[in-house]
């Protein structure tokens, strides 16, 4: 047996080593902190693996810009009813997968119907509540019927769980994506990189890249090596922002630090006491001082926030005053609500922003009598402890999916407070389309949550983007989980 | 001479770290973000890390986690080596086999492995660090324990002994234990520099000493991505470790200077 | 053609040699004896140019009038081996241990010489022939391990004599093998350096090995203290050191009373003893009886089962058969019965005594479990120092502060301390020199004489065994062949292992 | 016969240790079935994944199941990536084990002539000189001499990659370029280590009688340890090579870290962390085993080298 292993071993290093790819002159080589899992972004959660495939591999019906806007993709245009129950989807003509299959209605069909089916992989079921069914009217046109009106539907077929599939090759995405983009995968060594390369037939006007690779590293201090030594040439989402300021005076480098969806919260766990008493999470939220936090974690890349909303959102109310950094209104608070000495403990998922965050907020707290102890943890036990299993005190993690105010009305969600009104407001903004209806709602929503200081809120994550300074192209904001390259060229 | 000057520095690595107990110049708890990377100063000799914190204070605290779990390690191995590899010597039948396998099946699971192993089990900290390092540690002097246990056993003091009517305990402890006890000093010497290095691997990769306790190798991690910005965050910790190793090494070397008989003897035929 | 002038030699700032000088023309065989530490060995390897490590030579050492000490390595290296030979004392130790005998007799020709391989081959061959290997089947694709100690110093000599050199030192060539194999080293040796016309220079302690040569010189304390003609030397040694030497070969002890040898019940008696190794006997039903106050020799060769057996008799060996003490059989291996009775004393001083341990420590743990006050334990011991000749002041040092002889005295007294009827000799006295040997067979005399205690000596040294027996048991492959007293022995040896020895002690003395 | 021996203990070592990782793989917290799915999975899902992976079985029959996949060289499936074990740790194996055979390469290169010198010219300049070397190269930890290596070379002086791997599709030059540092990283130590063991062993065969004897042949010192001093040393070097393989295996798992390249330490870490069950076993399993193949093959060396041992059936 042994030998056998040996023998495929040694076989697989000569094909390797006679293989000898042919290389191209220019390409882009991207860092990236964290591999995917596998590459079907309609079966994982995963950030990374839309960070290497949408838009750029895998498309969808619609797009989402640099810009948070929607824009047509694989459908040219669309029509919703006047009730809001029905949308008809224009297709794009000549369009082939990277197998050579044709892409058209029944295709999008089937892939709709895949992603929203009962048990199916998606990690974005709601997305697809609203439809009720979707049928493929003709080659190149697509009616979907509500069960009801979804303002957020067109930008939701944006989204990367949405994106079009063939079926004879969808069930190979998690290894081997096949979609219509400009770029096609070429390969993915597994704990190094995945390799795209231009799809020459594609559809609109062509990638000015031959060749893109996604590269994972992990560790901060290498991430920073490789930029400087030019084996990587672009970080959409910097891992050091200590290091910026070098990078920032180094004459190669672009330096862009842009905003993502992420809120960075330090979330409560409301069912146990003390915590169910909002005067203890008020002092919570006056006993840290974010704008020291932002500048000792984040190295003042991030942006204070004070509800769970992004500041560059046009709904935005900047709620950072409510809580001062106050310490002594902490500890008065604190004293109000009876509580002295507490000891509570605060779990730390394995990110940078959250192990650094933690540290200092640990030391902040304990300037007003609360000792709190750090356990760190993986993002599996995380996940099973924390966020499915409720099991904690305090945690530090950011919320990374657009528009995701809603999960403070999700019933029995890992932070536990309830109220009446914000379910209604979350209710209606589910059905409302009209952004000046939906605005004042949004607003008193952000208000509700910070009224009861449902969790201490830190700060926007940044997205620190570095990149070479011949390249063009590149996002500097994160609307959605991407990094579109389609773009992206080179100058001298 | 290098001995002494061995002797006055690990004198005060140690002094530094028990006093780190109870006191250190500054608090390493506090953070004072507003005076983070300064340079070395009066009031901070060796400047404060990307936190604002004193840096000799957290050197004084980081050397009570190292050498901390180095010693606690040792201590580890030491007790529960030296017993093992008493008995697989005293006895040569079947158990000392058995002593021994079960050994080798120890030592073939490296240190990282089983503070891997620990740390998916039980979450990352120092006390997996201790562990896995102690546990590495047992087998070490097992073997060696039952090495010099067999060539003093084969001796004839210890058929001296057996003839005035001592039994094996007392023959143990007496006559097999002050004899074996310099090599096994000796050798914890060695393995301490050992597990120095050990720890701030672990620590270096996220298996050790967890935030908010203080450890060289995790001063070292952090310092990582500083080192332009600023490189005495990584010197400091990088030079502690080498100088704790170097000193503990260069006296475990006096010591079998002083204790191995292969030393003192000067050839005359 | 070798000169030694005004020779020292320092390890740090400690001097080992002061002034030595020696000539030595070609074709003479020079004796140098000396008790050990008396520097003959250095003087010896300062003819090769070859101090140990961490010593440095001065003076002069010419090889037909060329100073060896100043000369490079390069210069010196074609001298060693074909000009002058060397042989050591341990051929344990002497030959490389990873390398068949044949590439290791073929070096000297390989590093000297041009001569193809088979020529190389021929000569190797024949210098196995030569040197008598041949005979006994031992060939050049042999390792050293495979061979006995007799057959590893005859591998030395073929070495030494590969190339025919004009000179060949003997580093104590005889010292490390029993009688049987030493006389035929030593034989060898002398007959062959004689054949080729080499001189020869032979470093020994032993006077019955520097009789072979035709001069002798002797040192102490890194000096020459006296040189001259052999026979003259033995007649009239003229040094203090000289005398010394002569008289412990000559040593001569009054007779001993006669002891009734069959008077029972015995002190210890033992039957049918075997002792197992593994699948292997290496004691096959082996009887002893001791009377009391008897001196009772037990000799063969190395690997007979003689000190096998006595271990086991005193229950450190697991056995079957049975052994009484006077008459009683003991019933446990332990049993303090027979610890009283029978007392051993080791045969290596360096490992008999726990290091860490003081003198009076050591010398009162017989006293283990007897009970007595620490102060009678102190006072024991000092009496029992006081018997083997030490004095008080000895009983709070560690062992290493003493000499080899007083450590065997240490030795004595702390098998003395429990006032046994018996004292078991393991080779007692065969690792010290000749005067220190002298002094302790003496003592031993004197114990056994004035306190009429009982000694069973394990001894492959003839004379000895002559000088101090009463009666002789001889062992030859794990069996007692043959017992008897030494009248008896030395005169009609009946077992063809007896007739071996003894002609082996006629030869040498 | 001895040989068979030997064998039979390795078997049984390798048995115990796979039973160890199994058992230590059974308290791991997390559900593997739970991670796998995600955030946001349906229960009834995990239940049935569960089931797809045997994890409701008896641990006897999953401890039997998976050892004799083992056997047949399918070590499962990974839960993360969803492709067999076994490919995903050849994939890695390319780059943990050219790592390794340099490491061990580089740091005998370093050891044996420094060590030999070191002890031919024992007590003078260069010997004080090695071990000086020894003792520092002994007292630097690995990792930060790779950071180290890492800043002079790739980010100041811009000679060598910084990290990651190009493959070996990039081209042989190439992907022995990125593995160089590392390499120099891993060796150091070990050969500050080893240098020592070497010049102490061949020290310690110096003072025999052979090798003055092979001088007063006539062989000068150099040769004399070369031919003497040498071959003896080798047994105890080995031993020592074999003991320091499991440093030198967690050492690789640091330094792929550092350099941020893609081999067998790397995974292991990725699949910790993702709490990929059968990936952690896998990897642990092929590592305990290597130490352990590798001790014993150490050892057998070192007996086969000792001709008292190798010849103990004929004399």
């Amino acid at each position: 047996m042994a030998l056998r292993v040996l023998f495929t071993f040694f076989l697989s290093i000569a094909a390797i080593v006679s293989a000898q790819a042919q290389t191209v002159d220019r390409p882009l080589v991207i860092g990236m902190g964290l591999e995917p899992p596998h590459l079907d972004p309609t079966a994982g959660a995963a950030a990374a693996i839309d960070e290497i495939l949408y838009a750029n591999v895998l498309e969808g019906l619609t797009r989402i810009t640099e810009d948070g806007s929607v824009a047509p993709a694989l459908a040219t245009d669309w029509d919703i009813s006047d009730d809001g129950l029905t949308v008809v989807f224009h297709l794009r003509e000549g369009v082939t997968f990277h197998d050579g299959a044709p892409f058209d209605a029944e295709v999008a069909k089937f892939a709709l119907d895949r992603a929203r089916a009962e048990g199916a992989e998606n990690a974005q079921p709601q997305l697809f509540t609203a439809i009720d069914t979707v049928e493929a009217t003709d080659p190149t046109t697509l009616t979907l019927t509500l069960k009801e009106p979804d303002g957020d539907l067109v930008y939701s077929l944006g989204w990367g769980d949405a994106v079009m599939v063939h079926p004879d090759s969808a069930e190979a995405n998690k290894q081997t994506p096949i979609g219509t983009g400009p770029f096609r995968f070429e390969r993915w060594r597994r704990g190094d990189r995945v390799v795209l390369v231009r799809n020459d037939d594609y559809w609109g006007e062509p990638a000015k890249l031959p060749r893109v690779e996604f590269a994972f590293i992990t560790d901060p201090a290498v991430a920073l090596a490789s930029l400087l030594a030019g084996d990587v040439q672009a970080y959409p989402s910097f891992p050091a922002p200590e290091s910026l300021p070098v990078l920032e005076a180094d004459q190669r480098f672009t330096v862009a630090i842009g905003t993502t969806e992420g809120e960075t919260i330090m979330a409560i766990n409301a069912a146990r006491p003390p915590f169910d008493d909002v005067r203890v999470r008020r002092a919570l939220s006056n006993a840290i001082d974010r704008n020291a936090l932002v500048e000792g974690a984040m190295y003042g890349t991030a942006t204070p926030i004070g509800s769970h909303f992004p500041p560059h959102a046009k709904a935005y109310v900047d709620l950072t005053d409510v809580y001062p950094y106050d310490p002594d209104k902490a500890r008065a608070l604190l004293e109000e609500a009876g509580v002295s000495d507490l000891k509570t403990t605060l779990t730390l998922p394995p990110t940078q922003y959250a192990r650094r965050s933690g540290e200092i907020i640990a030391a902040q707290l304990r300037a007003v009598g609360i000792e709190a102890e750090l356990i760190p943890v993986e993002w599996a036990e995380w996940l099973s402890r924390v966020f499915r299993g409720k099991d904690y005190d305090l945690t530090i993690v950011a919320h990374t999916e657009p528009n995701d105010i809603n999960i403070y009305a999700r019933p029995d969600y890992y932070f536990h407070v309830e109220n009446a009104r914000l379910d209604e407001i979350i209710a209606s903004l589910a059905v409302e389309a009209d952004p000046d209806k939906r605005t004042p709602l949004l607003e008193e929503a952000q208000r509700l949550i910070t009224e009861d200081a449902v969790n201490v809120f830190l700060f926007q994550l940044p997205k620190n983007g570095v990149w070479d300074k011949r390249l063009h192209g590149l996002w500097t904001n994160s609307p959605i989980q991407a990094n579109d390259v389609t773009g992206v060229y080179w100058t001298e | 001479m290098r001995t002494a000057l061995a002797l006055s520095v690990l004198c005060v690595f140690a002094v530094g770290a028990i006093l780190a107990i109870w006191w250190t110049p500054y608090p390493v708890d506090t953070m004072a973000i507003a005076n983070r990377f300064a340079g070395p100063s009066l009031a901070h000799p060796l400047g404060t890390d990307q936190y604002g914190r004193d840096l000799l204070s957290m050197l004084m605290v980081g050397a009570r986690t190292s050498l901390g779990v180095a010693a606690a390690a040792i201590a580890i191995g030491v007790a529960f080596g030296a017993p093992l590899g008493l008995l697989a010597a005293a006895s040569d039948g079947i158990a000392g086999a058995l002593v021994m396998r079960v050994n080798d099946i120890i030592f073939a699971f490296p240190a990282l492995i089983v503070a891997v192993i620990l740390t998916t089990s039980f979450g990352p900290g120092a006390m997996n660090a201790v562990f896995a390092i102690g546990v590495f540690n047992i087998p070490v002097f097992a073997r060696l324990t039952a090495s010099s246990a067999r060539r003093i056993l084969a001796l004839d003091f210890i058929d001296a002994a057996r003839l005035s009517g001592k039994g094996k305990v007392r023959i143990a402890l007496e006559h097999v234990a002050p004899n074996i006890a310099p090599i096994i000093l000796t050798q914890a010497t060695t393995q301490f520099a050992i597990a120095i290095l050990a720890e701030a691997g672990l620590s270096y990769v996220g298996l050790g000493a967890q935030p908010p306790s203080v450890s060289w190798g995790r001063m070292l991690n952090e310092a990582q991505t500083l080192v332009a910005l600023a490189p005495q965050l990584a010197v400091w910790p990088g030079l502690a470790i080498a100088v704790a190793v170097l000193t503990v090494t260069t006296l475990g070397e006096a010591l079998r200077r002083r204790l191995d008989p292969r030393f003192q003897r000067v050839r005359v035929a | 053609m070798l000169t030694v002038d005004a020779l020292t030699a320092h390890a740090g700032r400690t001097p080992l040699l002061s002034g030595v000088s020696l000539r030595l023309g070609a074709g003479e065989r020079l004796a140098i004896v000396g008790a050990s530490g008396s520097g003959k060995s250095l003087t010896a390897r300062a003819s090769l140019a070859l101090p140990p490590a961490g010593l440095t030579y001065g003076g002069r050492v010419a090889l037909d009038g060329r100073d060896l000490l100043t000369m490079s390595e390069a210069d010196l290296a074609p001298l060693r081996g074909r000009d002058i030979a060397m042989i050591f004392q341990e051929p344990a130790t002497a030959l490389n241990p990873a390398m068949r005998i044949g590439t290791q007799i073929e070096e000297p020709l390989r590093i000297h010489t041009d001569l193809n391989r088979t020529a190389r081959r021929e000569r190797v061959a024949a210098l196995l022939e030569r040197t008598g290997l041949r005979a006994v089947g031992v060939g050049p694709e042999r390792f050293p391990h495979q061979l006995s100690g007799g057959q590893r110093q005859r591998v030395a000599v073929a070495i030494a004599l590969a190339l025919s050199p004009r000179l060949v030192i003997a580093d104590e060539p005889t010292s490390a093998l029993d009688s049987v194999s030493a006389a035929v080293v030593l034989d060898l040796l002398v007959r062959l350096t004689a054949e080729e016309g080499a001189g020869l220079i032979l470093i020994t302690h032993d006077l019955a090995v520097a009789r072979r040569a035709e001069r002798i010189a002797v040192m102490d304390a890194g000096r020459v203290v006296e040189e001259g003609a052999t026979a003259a030397f033995l007649k009239a040694p003229k040094s203090e050191a000289g005398q010394r030497l002569v008289a412990a070969a000559r040593l001569v002890l009054p007779p001993h009373p006669e002891v009734r040898a069959d008077a029972a019940p015995h002190v210890l008696s033992a039957e049918g003893v075997t002792v197992m190794r593994g699948a292997r006997a290496t004691v096959r039903d082996a009887s002893i009886a001791i009377a009391a106050g008897e001196r009772l020799a037990l000799v063969g060769g190395s690997g007979s089962g003689k000190t096998t057996l006595m271990r086991a008799v005193l229950g450190l060996l697991p056995r079957t058969g049975t052994v009484s003490v006077h008459g009683t059989p003991v019933v446990r291996p332990d049993e303090p019965r027979l610890r009283q009775t029978a007392r051993l004393v080791f045969q290596d001083p360096a490992t008999s005594f726990n290091p860490r341990h003081s003198v009076r420590r050591i010398v009162t743990e017989p006293l283990y479990r007897s009970g007595l006050s620490r102060r009678e334990k102190t006072r024991r011991a000092t009496a029992a120092l006081a018997a083997v000749g030490l004095g008080e002041d000895a009983l709070w040092r560690k062992p290493h502060a003493f000499s080899g002889g007083q450590r065997q005295r240490i030795a004595i007294a702390r098998a003395l301390i429990a006032e046994p009827e018996i004292l078991v000799a393991d080779e007692a006295v065969s690792a010290l020199d000749a005067a220190i040997k002298a002094d302790i067979v003496r003592l031993l005399d004197r114990l056994t004489r004035e306190s009429g205690i009982g000694l069973v000596f394990i001894a492959h040294d003839l004379g000895l065994v002559r000088l101090l027996a009463d009666r002789i048991v001889v062992m030859d492959d794990g069996a007692i062949v043959e017992e008897g007293d030494v009248a008896q022995i030395f005169g009609s040896p009946r077992h063809p292992a007896t007739r071996a020895l003894v002609a082996e002690a006629e030869a040498l003395a | 016969m001895n040989a068979l021996r030997r064998l039979l203990q390795l078997a049984a070592t390798l048995f115990a240790a796979s039973l160890l990782i199994f058992l230590a793989m059974q308290v791991l917290p997390g559900d593997p079935a739970e991670v796998l799915l995600g955030m946001n999975a349906d229960p009834v899902a995990i239940a049935a994944l569960r089931t797809e992976m045997g994890l409701d079985r008896p641990l006897p029959v999953q401890f039997a199941s998976w050892l004799g996949g083992v056997l047949t060289g399918d070590f499962g499936l990974s839960a993360t990536y969803d492709v067999p074990v076994t490919d995903l740790m050849l994939e890695r194996a390319v780059v943990t084990v050219p790592l390794a055979i340099m490491g061990v390469a580089l740091s005998l290169g370093i050891a044996l002539p420094v060590g030999l010198i070191a002890a031919i010219r024992r007590g003078k300049g260069a010997d004080r000189a090695a071990m000086g070397l020894a003792l520092f190269g002994l007292s630097v930890p690995n990792m930060w001499l790779g950071l180290m290596l890492i800043y002079v070379f790739a980010v100041v002086l811009g000679l060598a990659p910084a990290g990651g791997f190009p493959g070996w599709d990039s081209g042989v030059g190439r992907a022995f370029g990125a593995l160089i540092m590392p390499a120099i990283a891993l060796a150091v130590p070990q050969a500050a280590i080893l240098t020592r063991i070497v010049r102490t062993s061949v020290v310690e065969a110096m003072d025999e009688d052979y090798v003055t004897l092979a001088r007063a042949k006539g062989r000068r010192l150099g040769p004399a340890v070369l031919y003497h001093a040498l071959p003896n040393a080798w047994a105890p070097i080995l031993t020592i090579v074999g003991l320091q393989f499991g440093f030198l295996v967690s050492g690789a798992v640091v330094i792929e870290t550092v350099f941020s390249l893609p081999g067998l330490g790397r995974l292991l870490f990725q699949a910790v962390n993702q709490r990929d069950l059968m990936v952690v076993a896998g990897v642990v399993l092929v590592l305990v085993a290597t130490v352990v193949i590798v001790n014993a093959l150490c050892d057998g060396l070192a007996a086969w080298i000792n001709p008292r041992q190798r010849t103990a059936a004929t004399a």
